[in-house]
């Protein structure tokens, strides 16, 4: 591919980006602040998944406690600003946590395990009523105002979470560029190989679950503000199985996937409403025919086309091998 | 499927071609629990407004102008249903008739509140009218109204020291069981057994030999409806002989048509019911639902129903489309079946957006919920 | 005391049926390393193919019964192997998970959108009249559930060691290549487990929605503890998936009465959390080799 | 002489009751390409792997440069100079040749911080080029490693076990699977680099040709123990390991 067309590509998303809420009422507005919400939170799993290849059905649970942290924090005064940074070193100890078990188990056992975890939390958001509210949440968070710019209005809220977006996938480029991400995918494509090449595997896993986890601490700690009531039942397991439907859609392991995947779970419903209640079982059918055809997602199946358009095959040596030692 | 087909076909075909119409009529914003969890109680929700937008309409609309409802898919998520309620203001509608959930009720209401558009909702936790939202009213009881309700029953009638209370653990169930803990505390009622289940809970063994073992005298039951039936099912099987005694869907006909014999003798205090036919507005709304539905009403749906009428009427007494006057309108106001028989029963609003009106003890008796009594408003 | 016999009682009752889905689960897991996210969602769906019969085209129950099993097993048996596991297998385990969750999504969806939102009645195949045991209550029902649960296993198990198709299926799931050699039809026996597991499920199915009542979302929390049921088992025996199982269905209840209810659904997970960190194998499973 | 790079005593290792391993000690001196040979089941595998920390003997040692490593962690053992390569193909299949070969690399290189916060290639690019260039590999730097022919990954798979500088590299039949030409270049690769840098080589193979030709010292195991040790040609004189084979099969 060229060199500008990358750059190029990426600054007119932006412009989209800062001109898509223009002239929208606050209904659109809200719905792209969610898009770019789930972003976060799936630009963090896809670390973990698609980088690092540990599979985890807990990333709800990880917005759950960044939103709760903040929450907390933003109802007894603090500003915004100051409640983040505590709510993301939280949820980083705790996706270090949950990162041991990955140590021991992979593939089915790890999605148990995490999956298992996602529901702990939500009974501890449940029925520790003192600190979380219970069942009936907590309400009336305030949005954060930084003097001459209040975030009160849903345009302006939405400019303010394209910046933590924008900042968010700048760092995550900036890691999975840097030779941690190396590291990483050398992690998902050959773990035995990595470690005798002196990658210390054992850190690695658990600093993907936590960096992964941080994000989905972000995305949470910007729902807070921008529902302004939160509730257990948002961080089930079927938002966390949502996410990761977010990352495989849209592509693991490449970096714009979860921006195209989150875009197809949130906003690509708006153009379905004629299918009605079909919606749903239309996408999952849709899901299994990708894994068939392209197990690599949407992006995945942008590039095999495009290889088939230009005449450059890419082999899939991974996948052979792997059919090979099963 | 085909009917929905058509449907579908038939509003895309007046969409188009009914820009000069659409001039006249008037958006109402339905927005509710149509897939998910909440799907029950929204489908019937919806069914409800649908009969009464067909009567509205054939009666001249509001104002003269026709109703045009659109329908909001909330997919029982309270953070999708603000999106919704959202959505709905942003295209127009007067009033928003929805959401049924309180979690998702609690959320959305702040945009209307926003907005200045009244809701009619159907939930019952008592903090909705709590928070001095102007523009929410409720189409039945709160749960701080309706469970109240219960408590001479349970101390003039079955004189009960001692009892148990069997709820859903979400913040349906949470809401009821805290206002009934509280009423039975204050009439020094002790609660021996205080038993929360999950949400699609299945296995009720337990709950139920907990409160056989509790000696109480008397069993509150505030649960979702097939959690009702489950309920009532496991507990003929271990023969817990005491009253058991909910409020509204304990006796709905969802929960017999699910507990089969195992309902009888369950007792509820129903705020409105489809089974009180000797009301003639409520027989005759039934007849329409069974025509029109091929299944019976339940009191979402009958709340839906009244709650679009309400929006009629009063939207006719202000004489306008305005929200704030609207609300101003609606505070401290009792629209009388006399005057305005779709409401069914006289019914009454507080400065707060509670409801009140007459409301019924009922039975179930050889599969059907009967009458035994009735409770003047509160 | 008859507290606790009927609580007891009632897990048993309980656990049988997480059995017999664990059961499937642990073959196809063997078979073909296939983790089937939809497990719940399959014994959700055959008791909706019953209610079709019976309400729909209006057929007496026993036939709807036996049409609903035959359905099962060609649905969701051998189309969920051939479209669904034999094209995704390939790339990897992650992507088989995430395909058969996106399959229980498609199950759950039309479940609701052809059938219906609200819970349905279903008909009982056994009485439920109440059985008195020392103070505790069971019904008919239960206790029928129970031996036919256990029954199934059992003749599961002797099928598996004492037939020649039962030990080639082990055969296969052992050493594939091995079991080729021998001169086995490895994708023969493989095809074998996914139609006994849609059975089972269908079985399952069937006992428990009298009990249940027939609803979309049965599925999300039996799939789960069916699963957790297997792997605390062990998931690589059918006897652990049996013990995991009963087991959890009569902790469940026991927590449920005696510790905490509010934290009722944790036990199971914490369980869970637990035998992965500390036995893998599980508690019946041997730490090597397959064994059926 | 100094301390050999590369000390095993007394090895064993058992698999219920099988006695894969039995008491087995050797040396190896700096820049010496020792192979390791045996008959199928002579347990020279294990050995591979109770040398390299992915099995834990059951008794005995290993020393590196004097240092015990037994039981160590595969990336420590690694960080301490030993590099090894695979029997399967063990590159990185969605990564290109060079990001395989950085790699294998960067952790030798700063520390966690500044494989964070340092330059994407840990500024390893000038050094891995030149080890792609030593394997002849030049042409093929910025593709999918996983496109590559099986013969070309074992090259990579080779130069990723040389990019961090080893005092020892331990080879788990280099020869399997390769093609004559290939074998060719592969075995005067490994020649060459063992002259240019005088790193150590430990050799598992099957292929005889190839480890009489490399080698500079043999070891023979059978059923566990070493029967023999000397130059290719004293083995290939040596009548006990003529049996050992044939009776070996």
């Amino acid at each position: 591919m060229r060199r500008w067309i990358r750059p190029a590509l990426i600054g007119l998303a932006i412009i989209l980006a800062i001109l898509a809420p223009v002239g929208q009422g606050n209904y659109i507005t809200y719905v792209l602040t969610s898009w770019l919400i789930f972003s976060i939170a799936a630009m963090g799993l896809n670390l973990t998944l698609g980088y690092a290849g540990q599979i985890s059905l807990a990333q709800a649970s990880f917005m759950a406690i960044g939103g709760y942290t903040t929450a907390l924090l933003t109802l007894a005064g603090w500003h915004w600003m100051l409640a983040l940074p505590v709510a993301l070193s939280f949820c980083f100890v705790v996706g270090l946590m949950l990162g041991y078990p990955a140590l021991r188990v992979k593939g089915h056992f790890l999605a148990f395990v995490t999956l298992a975890f996602n529901t702990l939390v939500f009974l501890i958001l449940r029925n520790e009523e003192w600190l979380t509210g219970g069942n009936y949440g907590l309400v009336g968070m305030p949005r954060p105002d930084f003097g001459l710019f209040s975030t009160m209005k849903q345009h302006h809220f939405y400019y303010f979470t394209l910046t933590i977006t924008i900042v968010a996938a700048v760092i995550m480029w900036w890691i999975v560029r840097s030779p941690w991400g190396r590291a990483f995918k050398a992690l998902r494509e050959n773990p035995i190989r990595a470690e005798s090449l002196g990658v210390d595997t054992r850190r690695l896993t658990l600093l993907a679950f936590a960096i992964g986890s941080t994000y989905g601490g972000l995305a949470g700690a910007l729902v807070t503000p921008l529902v302004q009531f939160i509730e257990p039942a948002s961080f089930g397991v079927a938002h966390s199985l949502r996410i990761l439907l977010m990352v495989v859609v849209g592509g693991a392991g490449f970096f714009f996937g979860p921006f195209l995947g989150a875009g197809v779970v949130i906003i690509l419903p708006e153009f379905l409403r004629f299918t009605e209640g079909y919606y749903l079982i239309i996408y999952a059918a849709l899901v299994i025919v990708m894994l068939v055809f392209t197990p690599k997602g949407l992006i995945g199946l942008g590039a095999l086309l495009r290889d088939r358009f230009w005449g450059k095959r890419v082999a899939r040596g991974d996948l052979k091998q792997g059919a090979q030692l099963k | 499927m085909y009917r929905r087909t058509i449907l579908a076909v038939t509003t895309a075909i007046f969409a188009a071609m009914g820009a000069a119409q659409a001039q006249q009529a008037v958006k109402i914003g339905m927005v509710a629990e149509l897939s998910g969890a909440g799907a029950p109680a929204g489908t019937n929700w919806r069914d409800g407004i649908k009969i009464a937008v067909e009567e509205i309409n054939a009666d001249g609309g509001i104002l003269g102008k026709q109703v045009d409802v659109h329908e909001y898919d909330t997919q029982t998520d309270p953070q999708v249903s603000r999106a919704m309620v959202q959505k709905a203001i942003d295209e127009g509608a007067y009033a928003i008739l929805g959401t049924i959930y309180s979690g998702s009720t609690l959320v959305n209401m702040l945009v209307a509140q926003q907005n200045e558009i009244p809701q009619f909702v159907g939930s019952e936790a008592p903090t909705i009218v709590q928070k001095g939202n102007p523009f929410v009213f409720r189409t039945s009881s709160g749960a701080q109204k309706g469970v109240p309700a219960l408590v001479p029953y349970f101390i003039d009638t079955l004189k009960a020291k001692k009892v148990g209370i069997a709820w859903v653990n979400n913040e349906f169930g949470k809401g009821g069981r805290d206002v009934f803990a509280a009423e039975m505390e204050k009439a020094g009622v002790e609660v021996v057994a205080d038993v929360p289940s999950e949400q699609g809970a299945t296995d009720y063994a337990a709950d139920v030999s907990k409160l056989k073992e509790s000696g109480a005298d008397a069993v509150f039951v505030y649960m979702n409806q097939e959690e009702s039936a489950r309920f009532l099912i496991e507990a003929k099987k271990q023969g817990l002989s005491i009253p058991l005694v909910g409020e509204v869907t304990l006796t709905e006909a969802k929960v017999i048509e699910l507990a089969g014999n195992a309902a009888e003798g369950a007792i509820a205090h129903v705020g409105v019911t489809a089974t009180a036919t000797d009301i003639p507005g409520i027989a005759e709304f039934n007849e329409k639902f069974v025509a029109k539905f091929n299944r019976n009403p339940t009191h979402d749906a009958i709340k839906g129903y009244v709650g679009t009428w309400a929006t009629k009427y009063v939207t006719e007494m202000v004489g306008e489309f305005s929200g704030a006057k609207f609300a101003e309108k609606m505070k401290n106001l009792c629209l009388n079946v006399a005057e305005h028989p779709r409401m069914l029963l006289d019914t009454c609003w507080d400065e707060a957006g509670e409801m009140s009106r007459p409301s019924f003890m009922v039975q179930v008796k050889d599969g059907k919920p009967v009458v035994i009594g009735t409770a003047a408003a509160n | 005391m008859s507290q606790f016999l009927q609580v007891l009682l009632s897990g048993l009752a309980t656990g049988s049926i997480y059995a017999l889905v664990a059961v499937g689960f642990t073959l196809v897991w063997q078979a073909a390393q296939t983790v089937n996210f939809a497990q719940g969602e399959f014994v959700m769906v055959p008791a909706f193919f019953v209610l079709v019969g019976t309400h729909v085209v209006g057929l007496p129950l026993w036939l709807a019964l036996a049409l609903a099993l035959v359905v099962s097993v060609v649905l969701i048996g051998a189309l969920f192997k051939k479209l669904v596991v034999e094209p995704i297998l390939p790339s990897g385990g992650i992507s088989l998970i995430i395909a058969t969750m996106a399959l229980g999504i498609l199950l759950k969806e039309s479940a609701k959108e052809f059938y219906g939102a609200e819970a349905q009645p279903f008909p009982a195949m056994f009485p439920t009249d109440p059985i008195n045991i020392f103070g505790a209550v069971v019904s008919m029902q239960d206790i029928l559930n129970l031996i036919i649960s256990l029954g199934v296993v059992v003749l599961l198990t002797l099928f598996l060691n004492r037939t020649r198709t039962g030990r080639s299926m082990q055969a296969a799931a052992q050493n594939p290549a091995v079991a080729e050699i021998l001169g086995v039809n490895v994708k023969r026996m493989v095809m074998y487990t996914f139609l006994i597991n849609a059975a089972l499920a269908a079985l399952a199915s069937f006992l428990i929605t009298p009990v249940y009542l027939a609803k979309f979302s049965n599925g999300e929390t039996l799939g789960l503890i069916a699963f957790i049921a297997a792997i605390v088992g062990g998931f690589n025996q059918i006897r652990g998936a049996l013990v995991g199982g009963l087991l959890i269905g009569v902790l469940d209840n026991i927590t449920a009465t005696y510790i905490t209810a509010e934290y009722r659904a944790a036990l199971p997970l914490v369980l869970l959390i637990i035998v992965i960190l500390v036995r893998p194998q599980g508690i019946m499973g041997t730490s090597e080799g397959r064994t059926v | 002489m100094s301390a050999p790079v590369l000390s095993v005593r007394n090895i064993s290792r058992s698999f219920g009751g099988i006695r894969a391993v039995r008491d087995v000690s050797f040396d190896v001196q700096k820049g010496e390409i020792l192979g390791l040979i045996g008959p199928n089941g002579s347990g020279k595998s294990t050995l591979f792997n109770c040398i390299l920390g992915q099995l834990p003997p059951d008794a005995g040692r290993v020393e590196v440069n004097g240092k015990t490593v037994t039981g160590m962690r595969a990336s420590s053992l690694n960080r301490l100079g030993v590099g090894r390569t695979f029997q399967q193909l063990s590159v990185f299949p969605q990564m290109t040749v060079l990001d395989n070969i950085i790699l294998a690399g960067q952790e030798h290189h700063g520390t966690m911080a500044s494989r964070l916060f340092g330059p994407s290639d840990a500024g390893l690019t000038e050094a891995a080029d030149q080890m792609i260039a030593f394997f002849r590999l030049t042409h093929l730097r910025d593709t999918i490693a996983g496109s590559l022919s099986f013969g070309q990954q074992k090259l990579v798979d080779a130069a990723m076990a040389f990019m961090a500088g080893p005092s020892l590299v331990l080879l788990d039949e280099p020869a399997g699977g390769v093609n004559l030409t290939m074998l060719g270049s592969l075995k005067e690769r490994l020649t060459a680099y063992n002259a240019e840098h005088g790193t150590t080589f430990v050799v598992i193979e099957h292929n005889m040709e190839f480890v009489m030709s490399l080698c500079t010292r043999i070891i023979v195991l059978a059923e566990g123990a070493i029967i023999a040790e000397g130059t290719p040609e004293d083995i290939r004189s040596n009548q006990t390991v003529i049996d050992a084979y044939l009776g070996g099969g």
